[in-house]
C-alpha cells in the first residue's frame, strides 16, 4: 500500500508549442495518491493541453513525465493507459455506432486484462468484463439506455456515458476534462457524488469550470494561466487568492 | 546528355501543366465537396468528344473548348442531381464506388453516342508545327495547351481565394446543417462546385483532343494520374495541385531518359515516398 | 487492492448485473438464450452448407467456383472495410500475390496442394504486412491512395518480371495439385466438381473464422477503433497493431483465394492484380452489405452473375452494371442484405398489425 | 456431353467492351457471314453460334470460354483480340480439347506456348517486319537510318528482335530505340528524342491505341522528313482514328486489306458490303476467314469432331481469302501472304474509306532456328 | 412585422420524432419582441430538439411554428435563417478548417449590427486568435467563437443552446453582460441553459420542459423569488 502523500504522477518542466505559441510553458506539477486535484484556469490556459501531454495524446516539446517515479515521457498513449491512466474528453468521444453497453464493454475488457487479439471467442463470453461494464452504467444511471444506440442519446447523456467509459477502464489515475459541462443539476449532483466516492481510492485530476463542484470536493486546486501555474492550494486558499479572482472569477 | 535532360524538363513542364488542370478540377471537387470524383476521367473524355463534335460542326477550336467546358459542367450538374447528392453523407468508399458506376455509364454512353472507333482532330493551322528553342523542339500545340491551363487555373484560383465562395463551400461540406442555419443554401453551392470541377475536366479533355484524340477509355489513365497529383500536392491545396502536376510531368519525362519502362510506375513510387515522409502531401494541411 | 470501483457494486448485487448482460453484445435486439441459441446457429450453418452444395446445380460449375473464390476474397476485404473501417483499395495485390506464388510453385511441377495454399497465404500475408506497416498510420483518402499505389507497384513488378510471372500473358501451366491423405490415398481435383468441393470447404472455413472474428473481442475493438481511434488508444489498445493484424489476416485469406483462382483456370492472368480488381471486390462488399459476412458473399455472387447476365443482354452492358451499382448505393445504403432484412422486418410488422 | 446430336457449337469470344471495344462486333459480323455463306450447316450438322464478351481481359476470357464449353457444349472458338487473352484461353483450350483459331501479335501462340488445339491466323511478326522493310528498302533506297519506338512488353520486344534481324538482312542502320510502357498516353518525351536524332525512318514496334496516340503526337511536331513505318502497328479498322493528314504517306504492314485481289476475298467483300454497307477490315476478315477455314476442314474431314478437324487442318493447303494459304503442322502457324500499304493523302482518297493502297506482298516465314515450339502434344 | 399580439415567435403544439420514437409532445410557447425566454429542463428533456425544430433542422410532425406572423415550419433551414433566426448549437460545431475570422463572418450579412469588431470587443480573447483554424482553439474559445458566429448574420431571434458550457466564470459573466446588452437592441433570445443563475439573471420568462413536454411556465420574477419551483424539475423529485 502506498501512502497518501506518495506522488503518482508528476510533470517536470513540461512544454508544448503550437507554431509560435507556447501553450504549456515549463510547467511542473505533481499529483498525490488518492487525492482529488482540480485544475482551474481561464479558457485557453492550457488545461486540456496538459491532459493531452500527460496521456501522450500529443508529444511534449520539452520536460519529463513520471508515473510512479519512472520516466514515461517517451511511452505511447496506449502504454500509458495500460499503466493505469484513463481520461475523459472535453468533447465527448463515445462510439456513436455502437450500443451504450458495448461502449463501456470495450473499456472494461481491457481493464480486466482482456487480450484484444482474441478472435476465436465471442465477446459476450467474458462475464467479468460484462459485469464491470454493467456496474459502471448503473453508477451513472444509464442502465435504462444499455441496449440503445449511442447516437440516440441526448448530448448530456452522452457526456455521462463518456464518464462511464472512463471509469470502466479501472484506472488508478483518472483524468476528467470538464465532467459536468452540459449536465443538468441532477446529473451534475450525481457525477459529483460519484467522483467524491471515488476519491481516496483513485487519484483524480479534474478540469472543471463549475465552482460548486470544484470547491465542494477538491483536495487541492491548481490554477493555470497562459501555460504556467498561477496559484496552488486548498479550496479556501484559492477562493481568497487575489490574482485568481482577477484572472478567473472576474470580480 | 545535358540537352536531353533540359529538353525533357521543358516537355515535362508543358505536360505537367495539363496534369495540373485535371488535378485542379479534382481538387475543387475534393476540397469543396469532399468527394473523390471517380467520374472525373469520364468527364474528361466527354469533354474531348464534345470538343470534337463542335469543331466537326464547323465551330472554331476555342468555341469547341467552350463547348467542352460547358457540356461537362452540365454533365456535372446531372451527376450531382442524379448521383452525388445521394451519397454525399456516405463516406469515401460508397462515394467512390457510386462514381465508379457513374463513370461506367458515361463511358458507355460515349460509345453509344460517338461509336467505338476513336476520333482524331488536328489543331488549327496556327498551332501546328514546333517552336525551336535551340536545344529542343516544343510542339506549338503543347505550348498553347499548357499556357491555356495556366491561365484557367489562375482565373479559377482567384475566384475561389478572393471571394467568400471558397469558405462557404468548405463550411457546407464539413457541417451542412450548421451552414444552412447561417442562411447559406448549401445545395446550390455544392452544385456550383461540382459544375466548376466537372467543367475543368471537360476543358482538359478538349485541350487534350489534338494530342490524345477522343476515345471512351482515355479517362481511366488520366484519372489515375490526376489522383496521384492530387494526393502528392495535398488534398484541398490549390497550390499543391499545380506544383505536384508540374512535378509529376517532369519526373515522368526525365524517367524516360533513365528507365522508360518504369516511367509509369515511378509516379506511384514518388507518391508513396512523399506520403510516408509528409503524410499530408506537399502542401496539404493536417 | 480493494477499492470502490464500479465493479464493487456487482458484489453487492451480483444477480442484477448478470441478468442485464445476457443479451448479445454486438446486436441490439435480444437473442434467444441457451438451447434456442444453439439451435438457431445450427440451422444457420446447415442452411449455409446446403446453399453451397446446391449452388453448382443452379449455375455452371466454374461460375459457382468463382462465386466462392470471390466470396472468400470479399469476406476478407470486408474485415477491413466493414469491421475495421480500413478503406483499402489495393486488395488485388494480395489476391494476386497468393495466386502467383502458388501458381509458380504448381507450374514448376510441385503438386502438394496444402503446401501451395500455405505458400499463397504466406505470400499474401507477408506482402500485406509490408504494405500495411507502411500505410496503416494514414487515414481516409491517404490510406486509400497508398494502398492503391502499392497495388500499382505490385502490378508493375509482376508485369515486368516476365521470366517468372509470364508478364502480360499471365502465368500459365498451373496444375491443380493434390492432397496426400494417410490411408485414404491421393485426392485429385482435375474434375471441376472435385475442385468445387475443395473451394467449398475452404469457403465455409473462411466464413466460420471471419464471422467468429467479427463477434470476438478483436472484432469489437476493431469496430471501436474505426469509430474513434484516439479514444480506443486511450483505453489502452495499440490500435495500429490491431489494424495491422487485421490487414495481414485479410492478406492471408485473399492470398488463398488468389491461389484457388489460379488453379481454377490453370492460369494466373495479370489483370487479376490490376487495381480494378481491388475496386470490384469493394463493389461486392458494398453491394452485398458490410454489416455481416453474408453480405459480401451475396455481393460476390450477384456481381459475377449479373456481369454474365448483362453481357449476354447487350453489348453496352457495363452501362447496366453502372446503373445497378448506383441504384443499389442510393436505395440500399446498407447493401442488399440490409434490404432483405428490412423487407422481413416490414412483413413481420404487417403481421403484427393484422393480429 | 453438351454437344447435341446434329449440331456443332462454335463460339466467338471477343471484346465488345474495354480498350478493344470496337473490334468485337466486327469479328462477330465476319464469323456470322462465314456461317451464312456456308449455308448454316456443315458436314450435315446444324451450326450454332454463340458470342460472349471477353472485355479484353484474360480473366474474363477464360471464364467465358470455360463456361461456354461446359454449359453450352462449345467446341470451336475464335475471337480474342489481345494476345494475352488468347494465350490465357489457349490453356483452357488444351485442357478441354477445344479448337481455338487465334489471332494477335504474340509469337508465343506458335512458339513457346504452342498447343495442339490452337492455330494462329495472323502472320508471324517476322513475316510482318521483313515484308514491310523489304518494301521500304525498294521504294526509298536513300533512307537508311531507323529509330525504333518499342512497346515494352512481349509483343514489342519480339518485333524489335525481328527488326534487328531484318535490318541486318536488308542493310538498315538502327540509330536509336526507346521502350515505352503499355498504355502510355504521353509520347512527346520520346518523340523529342527522336526528332533530335534526325533518323530517316521512325519505326513503330507498337500497336493499337498506343500507336494511334504516338502518331497523333508525332504529327504535332511537324517533322515531315522523317518517314513513319509500322510493320504491325495499325490495322485497317484503326485507320479512321487518325485524321488523313496525320497518316498520309505512312507505310504500314497489314494482315488484311479489303483490296486484296483474290476471288474468295472479292466474294467476301461483296457480300459484306451488301449486308453492312461498309468495307470489311481486319477484325471481320479474321472472323470470316478463321471460321471459313474451320468449316472447310470439317467438310474435308466429314466430321465435326475436334480431333479430326485438327488433323485435317494440319495437312491442309488451299486458295483462300488472302491468297495461297496452308498451315505449318509443326507450329500451327497459318502460312499466308502479308500486305504492305501506303496511306493516301486526303486529295488521293476516292472515298472516306479509301485509306491506302497495297504496295507490296511478302510471305517470308520465321527462320526455323528462332522458333521455340517444343513440339505438339498427342490429341 | 409581428404576429398576433405582438409575438415574434409562435410555437404551437408541436410534436417531433426521431425515427419512430417521439421526442416532443404538444410543445407550445411564444417569444415576444426583445424578450428572452429561458428553456429549462433535465438532460434529455427535449430542449435541443425544440431549438432544432424551430431552425428547421428537425421536421415537425404536428403543430406549427410561425415567425413574425409567417409560418416557418416546413421551410428549409437556410430560408428560416434568412428570415432572421440564428442558432448556436450545444455541440458548438465549429468549422475546423476555416479560420476564426471566417468562422465568425461566414453568415455575416450587410447591415448586421454585429460586425467583427463588436464581437471581438465582447470576447477580447479571440482577437489574438483570428487567423487560427477552428480546430485549433480550446473548448471555451470555440464556445465564444460560435456565439459570435450566431450573432454575425444580425438575427432578430437567437437560439442559444447552453452558451455558458465550458466557459470560465469570468467569461460566463461576460456572456451575461452581452445578453443583457443585446436585450436593448432589436433581438429576442430563446436560451437553453443549465446555469440557473445565469438563466434567471437574463430571462424575462421561463419555460420548463420534462420528457418532451412543457410542464411549467413562469415569469423570471417568480423564478427569482421561488427558485425552488424550478429546481424541483431540475433535481431529484
Ligand atoms: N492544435 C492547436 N494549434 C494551435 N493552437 C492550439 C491548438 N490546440 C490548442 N491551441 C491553443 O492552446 C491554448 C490552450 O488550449 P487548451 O485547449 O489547452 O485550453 P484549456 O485550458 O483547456 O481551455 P478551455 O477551458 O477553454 O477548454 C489555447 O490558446 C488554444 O488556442
Ligand atoms: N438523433 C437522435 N435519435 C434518436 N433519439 C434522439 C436523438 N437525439 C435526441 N434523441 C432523444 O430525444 C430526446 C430529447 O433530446 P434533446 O437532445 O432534445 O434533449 P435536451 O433537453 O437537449 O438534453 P441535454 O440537456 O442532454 O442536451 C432524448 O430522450 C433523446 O434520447
Ligand atoms: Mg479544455
Ligand atoms: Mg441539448
Amino acid at each position: 500500500m502506498t501512502s497518501q502523500d506518495h506522488i503518482v504522477l508528476a510533470a517536470d518542466g513540461l512544454s508544448k508549442r503550437f507554431g509560435g505559441n507556447t501553450v504549456v510553458d515549463r510547467l511542473s506539477i505533481s499529483f498525490a495518491n488518492g487525492r482529488l486535484h482540480s485544475i482551474l484556469g481561464p479558457n485557453g490556459a492550457g488545461k486540456t493541453t496538459l491532459f493531452n501531454l500527460l496521456t501522450k495524446d500529443i508529444s511534449p516539446d520539452g520536460g519529463t513525465i513520471r508515473l510512479d517515479g519512472s520516466d514515461v515521457t517517451r511511452l505511447s498513449p496506449d502504454r500509458i493507459a495500460r499503466r493505469g491512466v484513463a481520461r475523459s474528453y472535453q468533447i465527448s468521444s463515445v462510439y456513436l455506432d455502437m450500443s451504450v453497453r458495448d461502449n463501456v464493454w470495450v473499456s472494461a475488457y481491457r481493464a480486466r486484462g482482456g487480450n484484444p487479439l482474441v478472435f476465436w471467442r465471442k465477446a459476450d463470453g467474458y462475464a467479468e468484463a460484462r459485469a464491470l461494464a454493467d456496474a459502471c452504467l448503473e453508477r451513472l444511471d444509464l442502465t435504462r439506455f444499455a441496449n440503445a444506440a449511442t447516437k440516440e442519446l441526448s448530448y448530456g447523456d452522452q457526456r455521462l456515458l463518456e464518464i462511464a467509459v472512463t471509469l470502466a477502464a479501472e484506472p488508478r489515475i483518472i483524468l476528467l476534462d470538464e465532467p459536468t459541462a452540459g449536465l443538468s443539476r441532477k446529473e451534475t449532483e450525481r457525477v459529483k457524488h460519484v467522483i467524491a466516492t471515488l476519491k481516496g481510492v483513485f487519484s483524480i485530476i479534474m478540469i472543471e469550470h463549475n465552482m460548486s463542484v470544484v470547491m465542494d470536493i477538491s483536495d487541492k486546486i491548481t490554477v493555470m494561466n497562459r501555460g504556467i501555474v498561477l496559484a496552488q492550494g486548498g479550496p479556501d486558499d484559492i477562493r481568497g487568492n487575489k490574482s485568481v479572482q482577477e484572472a478567473y472569477f472576474g470580480s | 546528355m545535358l540537352w536531353l535532360v533540359s529538353a525533357q524538363l521543358v516537355n515535362g513542364i508543358a505536360i505537367g501543366m495539363i496534369y495540373a488542370l485535371m488535378a485542379f478540377g479534382l481538387s475543387i471537387i475534393k476540397g469543396m465537396l469532399n468527394i473523390p470524383n471517380f467520374a472525373h476521367g469520364a468527364l474528361y473524355a466527354l469533354g474531348a468528344y464534345l470538343c470534337y463534335s463542335a469543331v466537326s460542326a464547323g465551330l472554331p477550336f476555342p468555341a469547341g473548348l467552350f463547348v467542352a467546358f460547358a457540356g461537362a459542367a452540365l454533365a456535372g450538374l446531372l451527376l450531382d442531381r442524379l448521383v452525388v447528392r445521394f451519397v454525399r453523407a456516405g463516406g469515401y468508399l460508397p462515394q467512390l464506388i457510386t462514381l465508379f458506376g457513374a463513370a461506367l455509364v458515361i463511358e458507355q454512353l460515349l460509345l453509344i453516342g460517338w461509336g467505338t472507333i476513336g476520333l482524331s482532330y488536328s489543331p488549327p493551322e496556327l498551332l501546328r508545327g514546333s517552336i525551336d528553342l535551340g536545344f529542343t523542339l516544343v510542339p506549338r500545340y503543347i505550348a498553347f495547351a499548357s499556357l491555356c491551363s495556366a491561365l484557367v487555373i489562375s482565373a479559377v484560383w482567384l475566384l475561389i481565394e478572393r471571394t467568400r465562395f471558397g469558405a462557404w463551400v468548405r463550411a457546407g461540406i464539413e457541417r451542412p446543417e450548421m451552414t444552412q442555419s447561417l442562411g447559406i443554401n448549401v445545395d446550390l453551392l455544392l452544385i456550383a462546385g461540382m459544375m466548376l470541377g466537372a467543367g475543368l475536366a471537360g476543358l482538359a479533355g478538349g485541350l487534350a483532343l489534338p494530342l490524345m484524340g477522343a476515345t471512351s477509355t482515355m479517362g481511366g489513365d488520366m484519372m489515375a494520374i490526376a489522383f496521384v497529383v492530387l494526393v502528392i500536392g495535398g488534398l484541398g491545396s490549390l497550390y499543391g495541385a499545380i506544383a505536384a502536376g508540374l512535378m509529376v510531368g517532369v519526373v515522368q519525362s526525365l524517367m524516360t531518359v533513365a528507365a522508360p519502362a518504369a516511367s509509369t510506375a515511378i509516379i506511384y513510387l514518388v507518391m508513396i515516398v512523399i506520403l510516408l515522409v509528409r503524410p499530408q502531401g506537399l502542401f496539404g494541411e493536417r | 487492492m480493494t477499492d470502490d470501483r464500479c465493479v464493487m457494486d456487482t458484489n453487492t448485487h451480483p444477480g442484477a448485473v448478470l441478468v442485464g448482460s445476457a443479451d448479445q453484445l454486438a446486436e441490439q435486439r435480444p437473442m434467444p438464450k441457451g438451447g434456442a441459441l444453439a439451435a438457431v446457429e445450427i440451422v444457420r450453418v446447415a442452411a449455409m452448407v446446403a446453399a453451397v452444395a446446391a449452388l453448382p446445380l443452379v449455375i455452371p460449375v466454374n461460375i459457382a467456383t468463382e462465386v466462392l473464390i470471390y466470396g472468400i476474397f470479399a469476406m476478407a476485404t470486408n474485415l477491413l472495410v466493414g469491421t475495421a473501417g480500413l478503406y483499402s483499395f489495393g486488395q488485388a495485390a494480395f489476391f494476386g500475390a497468393g495466386g502467383y506464388v502458388a501458381g509458380y510453385f504448381l507450374a514448376q511441377g510441385f503438386v502438394s496442394l496444402p503446401l501451395a495454399l500455405l505458400l499463397a497465404g504466406t505470400g499474401g500475408g507477408t506482402l500485406a504486412a509490408l504494405i500495411g506497416a507502411l500505410s496503416i498510420r494514414r487515414t481516409g483518402i491517404y490510406f486509400m491512395m497508398l494502398t492503391f499505389a502499392f497495388n500499382q507497384l505490385v502490378f508493375y513488378v509482376i508485369y515486368s518480371w516476365q521470366s517468372v510471372t509470364g508478364g502480360e500473358d499471365g502465368l500459365a501451366g498451373i496444375r491443380r495439385g493434390t492432397i496426400e491423405l494417410p490411408f485414404l490415398g491421393t485426392l485429385k481435383f482435375d474434375d471441376n466438381r472435385a475442385f468445387y468441393a475443395l473451394a467449398a470447404v475452404l469457403f465455409l472455413a473462411s466464413m466460420a473464422i471471419l464471422i467468429r472474428m467479427t463477434r470476438s473481442p478483436f472484432g469489437l475493438v476493431l469496430a471501436a477503433a474505426r469509430q474513434n481511434a484516439r479514444r480506443t488508444t486511450s483505453l489502452g489498445y495499440s490500435v495500429h497493431a490491431l489494424q495491422l493484424a487485421a490487414f495481414v489476416i485479410a492478406g492471408v485469406i485473399s492470398g488463398i483465394a488468389g491461389a484457388l483462382f489460379g488453379m481454377l483456370y490453370r492460369i494466373m492472368p495479370i489483370d487479376a492484380v490490376h487495381w480494378t480488381g481491388s475496386a470490384y471486390v469493394v463493389f461486392m462488399v458494398l453491394i452485398g452489405g458490410q454489416r455481416s459476412m453474408l453480405g459480401p458473399v451475396l455481393g460476390a455472387a450477384i456481381f459475377i452473375w449479373l456481369q454474365g447476365l448483362f453481357s449476354l443482354v447487350w453489348t453496352r452492358w457495363p452501362l447496366l452494371l453502372g446503373l445497378f451499382v448506383i441504384v443499389v448505393m442510393f436505395y440500399l445504403p446498407g447493401g442488399l442484405l440490409d434490404f432483405f432484412a428490412r423487407v422481413l422486418a416490414w412483413r413481420s410488422r404487417l403481421r403484427e398489425q393484422r393480429q | 456431353w453438351g454437344q447435341k446430336a446434329g449440331t456443332v457449337t462454335m463460339g466467338v469470344i471477343t471484346p465488345t467492351t474495354g480498350t478493344f471495344a470496337y473490334a468485337g462486333d466486327l469479328v462477330v459480323r465476319g464469323a456470322n457471314l462465314a456461317i451464312e455463306m456456308h449455308g448454316g450447316k456443315v458436314a450435315s450438322h446444324e451450326i450454332k453460334l454463340l458470342t460472349r464478351d471477353d472485355e479484353g481481359k484474360p480473366a474474363s476470357g477464360v471464364r467465358r470460354v470455360q463456361e461456354a464449353a461446359t454449359s453450352d457444349g462449345m467446341r470451336y472458338f475464335i475471337g480474342a483480340y489481345s494476345s494475352a487473352v488468347g494465350l490465357a484461353e489457349s490453356e483452357v483450350a488444351q485442357r478441354e480439347k477445344l479448337l481455338q483459331f487465334a489471332a494477335g501479335g504474340s509469337e508465343d501462340f506458335t512458339g513457346s506456348r504452342c498447343g495442339r488445339y490452337t492455330f494462329q491466323w495472323s502472320a508471324h511478326p517476322y513475316t510482318a517486319v521483313r515484308s514491310t522493310l523489304e518494301h521500304v528498302r525498294k521504294a526509298f533506297p536513300q533512307k537508311k537510318t531507323i529509330y525504333t519506338l518499342t512497346a515494352d512488353y512481349v509483343f514489342g520486344h519480339a518485333l524489335l528482335k525481328y527488326t534487328k534481324i531484318a535490318a541486318a538482312e536488308l542493310g538498315f542502320e538502327l540509330v536509336g530505340n526507346d521502350n515505352h510502357p503499355f498504355g502510355e498516353r504521353q509520347y512527346t518525351q520520346y518523340l523529342t528524342k527522336v526528332v533530335a536524332t534526325k533518323p530517316d525512318i521512325l519505326l513503330l514496334n507498337t500497336a493499337g491505341a498506343d500507336a494511334v496516340t504516338a502518331i497523333r503526337q508525332f504529327a504535332s511536331f511537324g517533322a515531315a522528313n522523317i518517314a513513319v513505318v509500322g510493320p504491325w502497328t495499325l490495322e485497317v479498322d484503326q485507320l479512321p482514328e487518325l485524321a488523313p493528314e496525320m497518316r498520309s504517306g505512312m507505310i504500314l504492314g497489314q494482315n488484311y486489306y479489303p483490296d486484296i485481289d483474290t476471288p474468295a476475298n472479292k466474294a467476301f467483300v461483296a457480300s459484306y458490303s451488301k449486308k453492312f454497307s461498309a468495307l470489311p477490315g481486319y477484325s471481320s476478315a479474321y472472323g470470316y476467314d478463321a471460321f471459313r477455314t474451320v468449316l472447310m476442314a470439317m467438310e474435308q474431314a466429314r466430321s465435326v469432331e475436334v480431333a479430326d478437324v485438327v488433323r485435317t487442318l494440319e495437312g491442309m493447303s488451299w486458295d483462300g481469302v488472302l491468297g495461297r494459304m496452308s498451315i505449318d503442322p509443326k507450329t500451327h502457324q497459318l502460312v499466308r501472304p502479308y500486305f504492305v500499304v501506303r496511306c493516301k493523302a486526303q486529295a488521293e482518297m476516292k472515298s472516306p474509306a479509301d485509306f491506302a493502297e497495297i504496295v507490296a506482298l511478302g510471305d517470308k516465314q520465321q527462320p526455323a532456328d528462332q522458333n521455340q515450339c517444343k513440339g505438339m502434344a498427342e490429341l | 412585422m409581428l404576429g398576433a399580439d405582438g409575438r415574434l415567435l409562435d410555437v404551437e403544439a408541436i410534436d417531433a420524432h426521431y425515427g419512430r420514437s417521439q421526442a416532443l409532445f404538444n410543445v407550445s410557447f411564444d417569444v415576444g419582441r426583445r424578450e428572452v425566454v429561458a428553456l429549462l429542463g433535465r438532460n434529455g428533456a427535449g430542449k435541443t430538439t425544440t431549438l432544432r425544430s424551430i431552425m428547421g433542422l428537425n421536421t415537425v410532425s404536428q403543430g406549427a411554428i410561425s415567425f413574425e406572423g409567417n409560418r416557418i415550419s416546413g421551410r428549409r433551414p437556410h430560408e428560416i435563417a434568412r428570415s432572421g433566426i440564428s442558432y448556436v448549437p450545444e455541440t458548438r460545431d465549429p468549422f475546423s478548417l476555416l479560420t476564426v475570422e471566417e468562422n465568425i463572418m461566414l453568415g455575416y450579412r450587410d447591415g448586421s449590427p454585429y460586425d467583427l469588431k463588436r464581437i471581438l470587443s465582447w470576447f477580447p480573447d479571440l482577437a489574438g486568435l483570428i487567423q487560427r483554424r477552428g480546430s485549433q482553439l480550446s473548448g471555451g474559445q470555440q464556445q465564444m467563437m460560435v456565439i459570435g458566429r450566431g450573432l454575425a448574420p444580425g438575427p432578430r431571434l437567437l437560439l442559444l443552446d447552453e452558451p455558458s458550457q465550458g466557459l470560465a466564470p469570468v467569461i460566463v459573466k461576460m456572456v451575461g453582460r452581452v445578453l443583457a446588452e443585446l436585450r436593448g437592441e432589436d433581438l429576442s433570445i430563446v436560451l437553453v441553459e443549465q446555469n440557473l443563475n445565469l438563466a434567471l439573471s437574463v430571462a424575462d420568462r421561463i419555460v420548463v420542459m420534462e420528457n418532451g413536454s412543457v410542464v411549467d411556465r413562469l415569469s423570471a420574477e417568480e423564478g427569482r423569488r421561488h427558485p425552488e419551483r424550478i429546481e424541483r424539475y431540475l433535481t431529484i423529485h
